[in-house]
């Protein structure tokens, strides 16, 4: 957070107490931290419970807490097909929820992965060759593109298994990250590049040892924002053959008007999706200290 | 640009689309919304020859598009339409625990009985029967109409969907893609994909047509809004003798009716035209005597299978499902 | 410029204030033990060798940092951040590159909400007296190094802040420019009595412009020499020239020196 | 584009000679960078029609050239519904594809919109408060979310009119402009803003005028960014009674195997979305003459 | 660091050279017309007032910048962009924040593909020389104003450019390290016979540590001044204040202090 106001925090003094009490706050603000989102959910909860129960909105479309908690358990545990019936089935479409989850984060994995180390040399390279102005364009083509539009072409060439997903993922993801590489290319300071240089570095060595560093703050917002992108893609990947998957769980479900199992299904998608992005936040901490100081 | 504009391209043709044949009644002045879906039958020849608003100059009439009878199920819920076409699973599921808790919807009409207009298609020709498929990999629209009868002959068959043979979800689009590519083996699906398949070698081994035989008939059905029925006796009549003479003419002039479809569906009149073939019409007698004995045992039915799909949470009583159909407007029309 | 009688009230103190930076975990002592107190209206000036934590010093009266230890007060109120009465010259120039040097300079007043033709008219004032002028429609980043840092101190100049920190202000000005500047700066003082803590590596001007030249010791920085100066409060009519030969003059740039050298 | 190597453009010059010549470079390079648009376009055109002249695509999955252009050419003009029939309609759904285009123009038009005007006040509200970490969660949650599983909802609250659609379009933009606005803040110089709040600067006043234009270079790459997202999400929003919509009419098209008019739809969604953001670079550049000199 | 001979060939030309900037579309000039030369091993010190082009110049043959008219050529051939015969010290420094203060000054070395037990060694030897040893691990922005600038002479020193150019080198710096580095920077001088090119603000650096003093008049930038001074090339024995004594270097000094006040 940008202190606007206000005196900044202390920092670490030498003494041990003071250390210790340094960690004490520390570990309070972390306390703190924790009980406001305690407290912002549990009002959210408490909001959607009354919402639910006073009819505001009717369960088709957002159905009790207690509901979306009973889908959320039957998916996750062997039950009866229906009260009392003996006929026991596994999760949801044989699959406990866990394991749709675990597949579509795979795929996830793989296609942000690869549009990740795609889509930094080549914004590298568009953003600082000739490439630039040729494939722009289609680069902004590509991106605008509605992937509803193109999954058949791909289920054409890659089948209907999991490479057209991926293939999917990361054609969502790789336009993002290219664009974010892009643009922090052309904020690289012209004197660093020159200092670079006059150092002796190569075209190649100046892309590697200051453009992509001195890039590295917006690509790594580039990374989270395209792999957002990913998981809301999730869903146009799986339509097709996509179980085991959340996505493909998630649309089944709602195609058969089961709110209370796409909620559940949402919910966890958003869980996983926080989960990956505080990963990528952390990352970014650590490998860019110097943010806002120089 | 504004949505809803009709189909005719100037003036002179609105003149024209606007000759209601039998006598125009400007007394009724209800707004009706009326989702439909793009499939071959009376409904859109209605709408694209401008009947209901010939037939009711003073009535405000606006048409909503969906895309499944999932949409148009919730279309329902948040009180956007008073009517829709849907196929006999949503209208089942709509009946049943517990969505019905939620929309209050009954059959009214029965645009067609699905036939040969969803099959069965196989690549490989030496496959002549279900049996042959075991082991192998079929595509359909999981949710369907198709789906549903495809499991129903799978049962018949004696074959576990979950075991014998890989049944996985595929929108009809995709599948020439994965025909293509070897990906699947076969697949239960409607045209025009199901003309693709056929032309690219495929073959036609079981049918809709076959299920029903059997006892398991799919539909594609017109419901309402019950409030709106009791509300509006007069529409729905109108509205029912349209669908009535829509039919008639997909029967007696099926190049006219055909155009129609091809208008709405922005596809070829010969193919459209085809395309009646593999959907049988009810004329409103007929209408009436299926919908008053037959048709709620079908939901029932239906909904035993839906059950064990997921899809509903509990079957309802025989008396639950005939409370749900109506055949109060198609009774009016009988004759007119 | 509106003649601001100096208030009593302003009185600047460092009560055992001692500063660490935390580097890679560990802390690095940057300051201190310091203790002393500024008089509303004193013109201090502070040497010291390089990286002895005069900037520090300086940023902590700002209120950029908390002190680790000890309070910074201004009027007997504690430090808490930054803010309008404490103007700030960077030793950095930060200027604003998204505005032109004119509305750089205006910034200030325009932020206190004065209309549009009186800041104009201050903006013009203060850019004259540093000579940029004919640059007033540039952007900082079209500027040279001096100018840049000629445009910083316009525009806190331009704020009338009744205390004005300025970090090394005049290092990167030719011998011509820094003199006038000096002079400039001394009638600034001379007039309105703002309090100003000058910071400088050059000896002779912190010897020439203070009212009381401090001394700080090498890193973690400490006072080591605090003496009063009487060459800046001299009348307007003593020329430079005659100033530095003073031998009181001479002696204190000696002793300045030795300090910084100890 | 980053200078790496080579000597910089020389600027302009006083004398009117010089200026002159200086102007018929710019031109000069401006026909260039024509002349490769062209050259790549042509190559590329060329390519599909050699792949499907020589019938390594079905025609199914990618038509050639021609039919693209005739699907493009009768979903602009009134046409009979089949050769030689007396029946004439217009353009497609009884739109021409330039009035779909523009109902889905405009429908982006207002979602972009929206999402604008609320992402970057809630990013500099997010970047620089305690309201950064109650509802970082909630905003990672919101931007995961697939379009597909929600857009029910919408249709719920808002109809099945433009106004669930422009809902979704919102939703979708809104996330990525947020988080580049709060990834901004985060990298504003302290000393910016420490030098603003010496001035006087009011809380509010810092934001305005030093948070804001700081960030102004990576907020205008994610307005960028996310109207391209707008541009996927765009049939998403339209499969449900989406026409007029090039979207809706995509899927319309591509549910009855009609390849071709698929593709120009395609193609025009693609065509408008390179000159939308042609549009924003420009306006980046002419905001944000500073980048990398500062 | 490896004696390097003064290659003959090194000699560096400015010929016919104006520079415009264009500010919002109008040309401003900002340098020229110049013509001058540099033998090899020629120390040259650059004087002006500020804005006068003096780094303007200084880009110019580092390569940053194309002259608008005019050629400007090391060893005969024009210079089309930097190179790492020609080492820059900014006059803002201009370090890495992702590297360590050695990682910076490694950096040259690194870039030739110099092993790491040489590198190191080449940096712990240019951090000793300008005092930065013990914060070898900081990153740049946790140094001070004055340790910035000494780190960037390292890094450039460490990388041993055939020529050296230094934008206000010492300028954020107190007397006493200035001076220090002053005379490491004619001792390294002297050993390798690099040509050094050296902007300052100050007559008093110009005159003594110049072999050949430049003054530029202001904006646009022309040489008015083009002196040999002798003071640099002085053996090592003679003290600094004797030479600072020398009617000659009074003398030279007064000429340029002249010359920048024209
Ligand atoms: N952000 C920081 N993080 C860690 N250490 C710092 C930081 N800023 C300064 N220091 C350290 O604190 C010491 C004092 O720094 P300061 O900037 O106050 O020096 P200074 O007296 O202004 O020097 P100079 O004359 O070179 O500007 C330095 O040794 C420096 O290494
Ligand atoms: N990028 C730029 N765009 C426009 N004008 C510029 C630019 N850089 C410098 N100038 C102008 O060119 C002139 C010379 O600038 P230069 O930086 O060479 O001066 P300098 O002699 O180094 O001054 P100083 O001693 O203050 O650093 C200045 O008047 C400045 O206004
Ligand atoms: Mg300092
Ligand atoms: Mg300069």
């Amino acid at each position: 957070m940008v202190q606007l106001e206000g005196r900044p925090v202390p920092p670490t003094t030498a003494t041990p107490e003071s250390r210790r009490t340094e960690r004490a706050t520390r570990r309070r603000t972390r306390l703190q931290r924790l009980a406001v989102h305690g407290a912002s959910l549990a009002a959210l909860l408490l909001g959607w419970w009354l919402v639910t129960r006073t009819g505001l909105v009717r369960p088709l479309y957002l159905p009790p807490p207690a509901d979306v908690w009973d889908a959320f358990v039957r998916a996750n545990t062997d039950h009866p097909i229906s009260p009392g019936s003996d006929r026991i089935v596994r999760g949801e479409q044989n699959y406990y929820l866990w394991e749709h989850l675990l597949a579509s984060l795979q795929r996830i994995a793989i296609g942000v992965g690869g549009g990740v180390l795609l889509g930094i040399p080549l914004g590298l390279l568009m953003g600082t060759t000739w490439l630039g102005v040729v494939l722009e364009p289609y680069l902004n083509f590509l991106r605008s593109l509605p992937p509803l539009a193109y999954i058949g072409l791909l289920i054409v060439w890659f089948g209907i298994g999991d490479t057209s997903k991926i293939w999917l993922l990361f054609l969502a993801v790789f336009p993002p990250v290219a664009m974010a590489t892009i643009s922090g290319v052309r904020g690289v300071r012209e004197d660093q590049l020159n200092a670079v240089r006059s150092l002796g570095a190569s075209r190649r060595q100046a892309l590697t040892s200051v453009v992509l560093p001195a890039t590295l703050p917006e690509v790594l917002t580039g990374i989270r924002v395209a792999t957002g992108f990913a998981w809301t893609t999730v869903v146009a990947a799986e339509i097709a053959n996509g179980i085991p998957g959340i996505g493909g769980l998630a649309y089944l479900a709602g195609e058969q008007l089961r709110t209370p199992l796409v909620i559940a299904s949402i919910l966890v998608i958003g869980l996983a999706a926080i989960a990956l992005d505080l990963g990528l936040k952390h990352l970014e901490k650590s490998l860019v200290p110097w943010r806002g100081k120089a | 640009v504004e949505s809803g504009r009709s189909s005719a391209t100037n003036e002179t043709d609105a003149a024209q689309a606007s000759d209601c044949p039998w006598e125009a009644d400007d007394s009724i002045t209800t707004t009706a919304r009326i989702a439909w879906q793009a499939i071959p039958n009376a409904d859109v020849v209605v709408k694209d020859l401008g009947l209901l608003e010939a037939c009711m100059p003073n009535a405000e009439i606006s048409w909503v598009q969906a895309a499944s009878g999932g949409d148009v199920v919730k279309y329902y819920g948040s009180g956007d339409v008073d009517l829709g076409l849907m196929g006999s699973s949503p209208a089942t599921i709509a009946s049943s625990e517990p969505v019905v808790r939620d929309v209050d919807l009954a059959v009214v009409w029965i645009h067609d009985v699905i036939g040969e207009a969803e099959s069965l298609v196989v690549r490989d020709p030496e496959v002549i029967d279900l049996a042959g498929l075991e082991g192998g990999r079929i595509g359909v629209p999981f949710s369907s109409t198709a789906h549903y009868s495809l499991l129903q002959a799978l049962a018949e068959e004696g074959l576990d969907p979950a075991t014998d043979v890989e049944v996985i979800n595929l929108d009809p689009e995709k599948m020439p893609g994965a025909w293509q590519g070897d990906q699947i083996d076969a697949a239960w699906v409607w045209d025009p994909v199901q003309s693709q398949l056929l032309e690219d070698g495929g073959t036609r081994i079981l049918s809709s047509a076959d299920t029903a035989e059997a006892g398991r008939p799919t539909f594609d059905v017109g419901t309402a809004d019950r409030t709106f029925v009791a509300e509006n006796p007069e529409f729905m009549a109108q509205w029912a003798k349209a669908q009535d003479h829509a039919v008639g003419l997909i029967q007696d002039d099926p190049a006219t009716a055909a155009e129609s479809v091809a208008v709405v569906l922005g596809i070829d009149p010969a193919d459209a035209e085809k395309q009646f073939a593999g959907l049988s019409y009810l004329r409103a007698q007929e209408q009436v005597d299926y919908l008053s004995r037959s048709f709620p045992k079908d939901l029932l039915t239906t909904a035993g299978f839906l059950l064990d799909q997921g899809g509903i949470e509990a079957v309802g009583t025989p008396e639950q499902y005939a409370e749900h159909v109506d055949a109060g407007p198609a009774r009016s029309a009988v004759g007119g | 410029m509106a003649e601001q009688a100096p208030s009593a009230s302003r009185s600047i103190a460092f009560e055992g204030v001692r500063h660490h930076f935390s580097v890679g975990g560990a802390a690095v002592p940057a300051l201190g033990p310091v203790d002393f107190e500024i008089e509303p209206g004193e013109l201090v000036t502070i040497a010291g060798p390089s990286g002895c934590g005069k900037t520090t010093l300086l940023r902590l009266l700002a209120g950029f940092l908390a002190p680790s230890e000890g309070t910074v007060s201004v009027a007997g109120r504690r430090v808490q951040g930054p803010a309008a009465e404490r103007g700030v010259v960077f030793q950095q120039p930060t200027l604003f590159p998204w505005l032109s040097v004119r509305r750089n300079v205006e910034l200030g007043p325009r932020l206190r909400g004065v209309g549009s033709a009186a800041r104009h008219e201050v903006a013009d004032q203060y850019l004259e007296l540093v000579g940029l002028a004919d640059v007033a429609d540039h952007r900082p980043y079209e500027l040279s190094g001096g100018m840049q840092q000629r445009c910083q101190i316009a525009r806190v100049l331009a704020n009338e802040p009744e205390i004005v920190l300025m970090d090394e202000p005049f290092g990167a000005l030719d011998a011509l420019t820094r003199e006038r500047l000096q002079d400039e700066l001394l009638a600034i003082w001379r007039a309105t009595g703002r309090t100003i803590l000058f910071i400088t590596h050059s000896v002779d001007e912190a010897v020439f412009l203070g009212s009381r030249v401090l001394v700080m010791s090498p890193r973690p920085g400490r006072i080591v020499l605090d003496e009063r100066a009487v060459f800046a409060d001299r009348g307007e009519r003593v020329p430079d020239e005659e100033v530095r030969a003073l031998p009181a003059y001479v002696e204190l740039r000696e002793e300045v020196r030795r300090a910084i050298a100890a």
